[in-house]
């Protein structure tokens, strides 16, 4: 059984790649639909790219830590970097007229339409964003 | 990613194929799109019938290369979608951006 | 580029195939033969998998941590446990006559094959194993 | 790790794939021969053609094999090993505990 997975990398776009093949070869254990599994590793995805890029700037010294954590009922990722978070409610809907055409903004929003609940923490050594999927459905 | 360029009539299509994301350093779709754009190609299908995965950078893939077509005068059309890519488009009403067709042929006959 | 990666878990042998594929990904961006990677990852997993049973007698609530390292010229791993280590020296060779046909005692004689360097690591928390891995030949 | 039981006369073939590991939670080799000779069966050929990756104690199944198939009063003999699979029985000096065949027909006949 898995409890808590602790992955800590510097702030390069290829650890993405990494950590989800590490996430794909954990939820083997659990009997998830390959769909599903897609849309978590796309959101595992969208939430380490945004550390990296908005969180850390693209500075390759500043870390990221993803935290995947499980129970009998939930599997809870925790995607930390090292700045100061934004807010959540002045993020524009891409899926408005006027934002449609965009080539950016969809990361959180899909993250928001395929796990089961998001929150935004923040702490001294920087910000963090908690993914919820739900086991039993 | 991959991708293989074939003319159809007056038709160019882009075959893609594998994962169209962020990290593994090959989004290169827009680029390219822009080298077909510059050699003056006005109708173009994209073939999505073997992506296997995509991101919110791959979604930007296709509105940039949709937008690109738009400023050079040409039309980007889609076939082949999986389900997943088509739930996708759905999901972040993308849908209602592009022209999609279930085969290539279809989408070539249509211009 | 990989600089520093640390990948921390608890004791379940499981583990040991997501580190592996962690690893696959990772290395992608070297130019290694395919030969090579697949002993690199044995001698990972023979490492992962003695931290765990070995190290950490298989409790558990005992964290392993494996440590990926590299710069132009090496990877460096690191596998910590929470033991008290062994004696190398006391290590029987099982490529004798006598030992042929026991069923363990294979794993640090392969990684020795396979990587280009071992050394054994203690410190104040656990034992460690480091294995070099020279990227220029 | 999978397997296939094959029966070539009087010679049971135990077709493996896969990877044979540690960890995966499958490492049953050594369960599925013991069936085997529990049913009386006394020749048998293991075939690797398809073992993708084995690791120390894939290696310990393939002794535990050769033992306990000893203890029956049976024998066990490999075929179709990868150049991957025979440099591990080369290092580990397998090779010399094991008849190994560049076919399972050959190992069939071997008996
Ligand atoms: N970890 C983060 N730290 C700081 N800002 C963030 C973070 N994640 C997202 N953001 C902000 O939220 C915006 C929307 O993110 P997202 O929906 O993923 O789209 P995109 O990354 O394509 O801009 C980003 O442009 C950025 O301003
Ligand atoms: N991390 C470790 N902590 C304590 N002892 C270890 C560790 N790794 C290996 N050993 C010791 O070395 C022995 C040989 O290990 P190895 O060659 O991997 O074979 P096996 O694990 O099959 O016994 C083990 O049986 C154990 O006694």
């Amino acid at each position: 059984m898995l409890n808590k997975v602790s992955i800590l990398f510097q702030s390069d776009l290829s650890m993405t790649d990494c950590v989800e093949e590490f996430f794909r070869t954990a939820v083997k254990r659990w009997d998830l639909e390959d769909d599903r599994i897609d849309w978590i590793a796309l959101s595992l995805r969208e939430a380490v790219n945004n550390a990296i890029i908005h969180g850390n700037s693209n500075l390759f010294e500043k870390k990221v830590e993803v935290v995947m954590e499980a129970n009998e009922k939930n599997i809870v990722f925790k995607i930390w970097d090292e700045g100061r978070g934004f807010d959540i409610n002045s993020l524009p809907d891409p899926t408005t007229e006027e934002n449609l055409l965009r080539p950016h903004g969809r990361g959180i929003f899909l993250i928001s339409k395929f796990v089961d609940g998001v929150k935004f923490i923040c702490r001294e050594t920087g910000f963090g964003i908690e993914l919820k999927v739900n086991l039993s459905k | 990613m991959k991708y293989e360029v074939l003319e159809k009539g007056n038709v160019t299509v882009i075959k893609l194929s594998g994962r169209i994301t962020l990290g593994s350093g090959d989004v290169k779709l827009r680029d390219k799109l822009v080298e077909e754009l510059e050699k003056g190609k006005k109708k173009i299908v994209l073939d999505l019938g073997e992506v296997s995965f995509m991101d919110s950078a791959g979604l930007g893939e296709l509105v940039a290369a949709y937008t690109s077509a738009k400023r050079h005068g040409a039309q980007v059309k889609l076939s082949n979608l999986t389900k997943k890519i088509d739930d996708l488009l759905d999901i972040t009403r993308l849908s209602s951006v592009f022209e999609t067709y279930n085969s290539t042929e279809e989408a070539v006959k249509s211009f």
